[in-house]
């Protein structure tokens, strides 16, 4: 084993995770949102909305996120009207379209996620928040969106170390994160396993954050099941 | 014209040869799936078992294959395993080079990462049980084995079946860095049929329509599943007022 | 006050596929009044409390609350209700005691019993907590606010059910068998506590299987059978022996041994 | 090892040096001087495609015994790999687009040589005075990459590219000024970009891109390299990789000594 | 055959957390004994039940199945069941109706019903469905066969409960409350069946609310209050006014009433 060339593709390596957070917290940001809205089409009751809101998931799950990225960042490119247009000096930055791509994609999945934790609701729960006359936002923000988390969380981190992982595409678009970086570093030095296994640690480190992180709310999230409840412990 | 005859079927179209990428990804994508379901089945036993040892390493399991990129875990199956293959065989008096097959080698590594993907599915799904299901059917008796295959296995795979289509998805998509072993399926057949003709967005918005032909496939197997395990259920909660 | 109609249907019809449940049937409830709603199981009782509030929606027929009319629209052979706001808001007027309880399993009893008044009517929240202890008093499962439903016996659940209810302060309350899981003592206990409801002029329906409750409590009885009323009238009428053979089978000893 | 066959990986993606037929059959330039490459060494080969990516490792790990992907001769890459004499060198340039105000800049059509850490030289100053507050487009982890880091890297915007083609689709698009990169690579690429992108500067030749392009192996197979050095040798000596050249690239990539 | 101890309880205690549910209950049962368990709501006679099959580990105590210990092994002051083997064969021989039903949700009712005798006794299944539907013919469901859980009406669940606990042919059946979702005429028909399977000599527990059942029914009535058997006696002892003030209070109006 090589130390002094394992240590400086680590520190190479560190000096690229600030780039990795933002990509990853900016698209899992924008994406939680896209994701909430899509949820809310598809499950609303409006049958064109829903058809839509179908369509997207189905693109945006169904293709490579390579390939998106691709065509959001060198396709739109190739656009007149786009490069004329006022959203050009936004699209112009690598770093927006592979933010948008990132968020495009992962609002695709989650959203898929959390009309799964929906669907695992007990109806008479529903019902019960209904006979009241809970209905349109006060129950889902009360009944449904409570429940349908805490069901969907163990999806949803799953899909949050994705979305990490993913971010190692964004070198395709000129921004240079972890992976982007190490691969640079290979094609320089050539030795692979050597500089994957630093990148592997890296994303092992943040991800087990995460899923840590994840595992710590899922269970702060699921007292109500627990077999005897915390209060009459102590 | 030039763009129908490059996507055609003729002499100089790629048609054959994507649709056989297309192929060459079903067929990884499935065995991996089939390989992440039994790898998937014990590690949510393992993590759910109550014993702390089993359920660290299932715990270990899934961070370490959900937290390193796939790439990693594909070269290190790739080269790893023929460089053990390679060692075992020159041990045995074997000369020379030793390999998994690409194929072997892409639907191994998909599958130990679909595997933890699925163990959470699992484990989720197992979740989501009713508790007094389960309590009635230790009550009259039957023991772990029966319970599982009789009442926890029906409705796992019905908890479970959202869950997997996104497994499914993931794989489909996981297989694409496969080709890193040379095995030409869909992605890199685009890639190539891109830079052989320099036709960057057509190549890749066939590639990308061949995945949504397949994801459109699969949506509707696992539907149909899906559909078919919900008879039990009461009439949707959430469709009306 | 009295003699205002509160509750008023007419001629509700639902099928679950071809298995036509309720087969017309017509109903008026005034200020006070405590409708007993008897029958075997199965012949939809639950099914019609679940169509007044518009949980199930009735294949025909019309419901008035409080003097509105509940607007529904037909389409394609389905039907539903035309404003979703209308609904909500009267069903905050309706109150409801479901049969299998259905508390919500993420809440804590006191949450579950407050989540109405505050996130629905929007009432302070200090004021919801310290209505909804005495209700909880009242019902005697007090020391056990801070307890998740999965941790309650069936009966704390049950009188968690009811003090959820009444804390939204309805109207009309429907009640589907909100006796079923307790013990004498606190069926005398419950039935105490809505027949002082029924004085301060709340009107309820009531289904149960408690004869004595359906004699002693109610001024109206309606005996169900097959998705129809049977037989309707005051309870002495009907439990003096008046009714019909259908209704006398129904109760059996009951009727024989008083 | 007495070698009678070996195995050659290209990326078949890479045209014209290597490419796919749509029938699935590898063409271009490499492919065509293996066959020649080998006869002369008498070993029966086969040419199998295979990603970039992995390429170097699989070397090692024994999937194959030879690469032909315009691979570059580096001191870097030679502390993991041999290499054979180099079968091509080639110049490079600057791209833009044809309409640009950055066209024609000051040497166009020319060509300059250079060795290996040289500065002040006269037409590289003035690339730089016209070049400046550009963006210029480059790939990742090459050669050119580090030239243009040392000679534009404090005047200029400087973006890294995985692929050269991904650059060219942004030069198309405006989001760059300026590409630089093999000249020879960009010839085809002008072609495929019907004309909308041209040289501007001068050809920059010489050993500042090292040695060339050479056939890649296993440090241990040394023989099976001393066959193919030999090959090459008498490829270039009878012209016989000149012409597959201009065949391919138009111009004549054969190293200059 | 009379006289024979099926069930045999000894000092059962059971903790949640801090609060000490069941604070030393014991119980003989033999062949053909009908035990009425009352206690108000929260005095623990679900998880009594529970207990002795095993569903919850009791904290101390002893339990005897046909003769036969369940033998428990104490560690890190928790305990639970030696050998799981012995766990299944025993819970093979115990039928339990539960408080809440817990019908599997996956499957029709008949198939809940032949579940446990197809898979679990491994008897052959024809032989199953044709007593299956005997017995939910019996307690009045059989056109309900091929419906899930989820389209049922409460009773009708209970029925199916009852009915899939009573096909694995238990020597000892615990009921909790089975009769609490039914009306006055299906109660008298489920005591009837019970009374029946009494004469047969099945030995049962049953937690009740339903007072006429433990005088009229069962041959022995236990008293519960807050973990600890209050009173105990015979039906006739305990109701005609001997037993404890508690009691009496507890069955009010049925005390005094008749
Ligand atoms: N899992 C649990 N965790 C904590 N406390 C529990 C749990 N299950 C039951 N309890 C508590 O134990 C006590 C006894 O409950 P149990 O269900 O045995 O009562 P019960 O006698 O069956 O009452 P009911 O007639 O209302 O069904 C109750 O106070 C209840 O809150
Ligand atoms: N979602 C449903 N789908 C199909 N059939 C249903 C559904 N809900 C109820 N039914 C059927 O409708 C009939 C009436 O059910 P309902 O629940 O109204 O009875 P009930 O009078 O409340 O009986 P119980 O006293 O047993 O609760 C029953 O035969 C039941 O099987
Ligand atoms: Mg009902
Ligand atoms: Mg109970």
């Amino acid at each position: 084993m090589d130390f002094t060339f394992l240590s400086q593709t680590m520190i190479t390596l560190l000096k690229a995770v600030p780039m990795t957070l933002a990509l990853f917290s900016a698209s899992i940001f924008f994406g939680l949102f896209l994701a909430l809205l899509i949820v809310w089409m598809r499950v609303g009751g409006n049958p064109v909305l829903s058809a839509i809101a179908k369509g997207y998931v189905f693109v945006f799950r169904g293709s490579p996120l390579l390939i998106q990225m691709f065509l959001v960042f060198y396709g739109l490119g190739q656009f007149g009207f786009i490069r004329y247009s006022f959203l050009w000096p936004f699209l112009r930055e690598p770093f927006v379209c592979a933010v948008l791509s990132l968020a495009l994609c992962t609002a695709g999945y989650t959203a898929e996620i959390f009309r799964g934790g929906i669907r695992a609701i007990s109806p008479r729960e529903i019902e019960a928040a209904r006979s009241i006359g809970m209905s349109g936002f006060v129950l889902v923000r009360r009944i449904l969106a409570p429940i349908a988390f805490r069901h969907a969380l163990p999806a949803y981190s799953t899909e949050i170390v994705l979305m990490m992982k993913s971010t190692a595409l964004a070198s395709l678009v000129t921004v240079w994160e972890v992976t982007g970086v190490a691969q640079r570093l290979i094609s320089q030095t050539y030795r692979t396993m050597e500089v994957f296994l630093c990148a592997a640690l890296i994303y092992l480190v943040l991800n087990f954050i995460i899923l840590q992180g994840m595992t710590l709310l899922e269970y702060s999230l699921s007292r109500h099941r627990r077999a005897t409840p915390a209060a009459l412990k102590a | 014209m030039a763009t129908m005859e490059l996507i055609g079927f003729g002499s100089t179209g790629w048609g054959a040869l994507l649709l056989l990428g297309a192929a060459t990804t079903l067929a990884v994508t499935a065995t991996a799936l089939a390989i992440g379901a039994l790898l998937g089945t014990i590690v949510a036993g393992a993590k759910l078992s109550g014993n702390w040892l089993l359920s660290a390493m299932g715990s270990l399991y899934t961070t370490v294959f959900r937290g390193v990129p796939e790439l990693l875990i594909i070269y290190l199956i790739y080269f790893g395993g023929s460089s053990a293959m390679t060692a075992i065989g020159t041990a045995m008096g074997y000369e020379g080079f030793l390999g998994l097959p690409s194929f072997a080698a892409g639907a191994l590594a998909v599958g130990i990462i679909s595997g933890a993907y699925q163990a959470e599915v699992f484990r989720g799904a197992y979740l989501a049980i009713s508790k007094g299901e389960l309590e009635a059917a230790s009550a009259i008796g039957m023991h772990r084995g029966l319970r599982f295959r009789r009442i926890i296995m029906p409705q796992v795979l019905r908890f479970a079946i959202p869950g997997l289509g996104n497994v499914w998805q993931l794989s489909l998509k996981d297989s694409a860095l496969v080709s890193v072993t040379g095995l030409a399926e869909l992605m890199r057949t685009s890639q190539v049929a891109a830079g052989s003709t320099r036709q960057y967005f057509l190549f890749f918005i066939i590639g990308g329509a061949l995945y949504l032909i397949l994801t459109s496939l699969s949506d509707r197997v696992f539907n149909g599943a899906e559909r078919r395990t919900n008879r039990s259920m009461p009439a949707a909660a959430m469709g009306q007022a | 006050m009295p003699g205002q109609t509160r509750l008023s249907v007419r001629n509700i019809r639902k099928s679950f596929g071809t298995h036509e449940v309720l087969r017309g049937i017509s109903l008026d409830a005034q200020d006070g009044d405590v409708i007993s709603l008897l029958g075997a199981s199965g012949s939809g009782k639950s099914t019609f409390l679940r169509c007044i509030n518009l949980l199930e929606t009735a294949t025909s027929g019309e419901i008035w609350v409080d003097g509105e009319e509940i607007h529904m629209v037909h389409k394609n052979g389905r039907s539903r209700p035309a404003s979703q706001k209308q609904v909500d808001h009267i069903r905050s007027e309706l109150g409801m005691v479901f049969q299998q309880f259905n508390l919500w399993s993420h809440m804590t009893i006191l949450q579950n019993v407050i989540e109405g008044p505050v996130h629905v009517l929007k009432r302070p929240r200090a004021e919801c907590i310290s209505e909804a202890e005495a209700l909880l008093e009242k019902v005697g499962i007090a020391d056990k606010r801070h307890a998740y439903p999965a941790h309650l016996s069936g009966g704390q659940q049950q009188r968690a059910a009811i003090a959820r209810a009444l804390a939204m302060k309805p109207k009309v309350m429907l009640f589907d068998e909100p006796t079923s899981a307790l013990d004498p003592e606190l069926v005398g206990e419950v039935l105490r506590v809505m027949r002082a409801l029924a004085e301060e002029g709340m009107t309820m329906l009531v289904v149960t299987h408690e004869m004595s409750f359906a004699r002693n409590v109610s001024n109206r009885v309606i005996f169900m059978r097959q998705g129809l009323v049977e037989s309707r009238g005051a309870p002495d009428a009907m439990f003096g022996g008046g009714a019909s053979k259908a209704f006398r089978q129904f109760i059996g000893d009951f009727g024989s041994g008083q | 090892k007495d070698w009678k066959t070996a195995t050659i990986t290209l990326e078949g993606a890479y045209a014209p040096w290597n490419l796919t037929n749509a029938d699935g059959s590898l063409g271009g330039f490499e492919p065509e001087l293996a066959k020649i490459l080998c006869e002369r060494a008498k070993i029966e080969c086969s040419l199998v495609a295979s990603d970039w990516d992995g390429m170097i490792p699989a070397l090692n790990a024994g999937k194959f015994d030879v690469i032909m992907d315009a691979l570059s001769i580096t001191e870097e890459r030679k502390k993991i790999i041999d290499f054979t004499v180099p079968y091509a060198a080639t110049p490079a340039a600057f791209a833009t687009a044809k309409d640009s105000p950055l066209a024609n800049a000051a040497g166009t059509g020319s060509t300059i040589t250079m060795t290996p850490g040289q500065s002040g030289v006269k037409e590289i100053e003035a690339l730089k005075e016209a070049f400046k507050d550009k963006t210029i487009g480059i790939q990742a982890a090459t050669v050119y990459a580090k030239f243009v880091y040392d000679n534009f890297g404090s005047i200029a915007e400087i973006r890294e590219y995985k692929t050269g083609a991904d650059r060219d689709l942004d030069l198309q698009s405006g989001r760059i000024d300026l590409g630089f990169d093999d000249a020879v690579y960009f010839n085809n690429a002008f072609q495929a970009a019907n004309g909308a992108l041209a040289f501007t500067g001068p050809e920059i030749a010489g050993s500042i891109w090292g040695e060339g392009e050479g056939l890649g192996l296993r440090k241990a197979d040394t023989d099976l390299r001393d066959k193919f050095n030999e090959a090459i040798k008498s490829a270039l000596a009878d012209g016989t990789v000149k012409n597959l050249s201009m065949k391919w690239f138009k111009v004549d990539v054969s190293p200059q000594k």
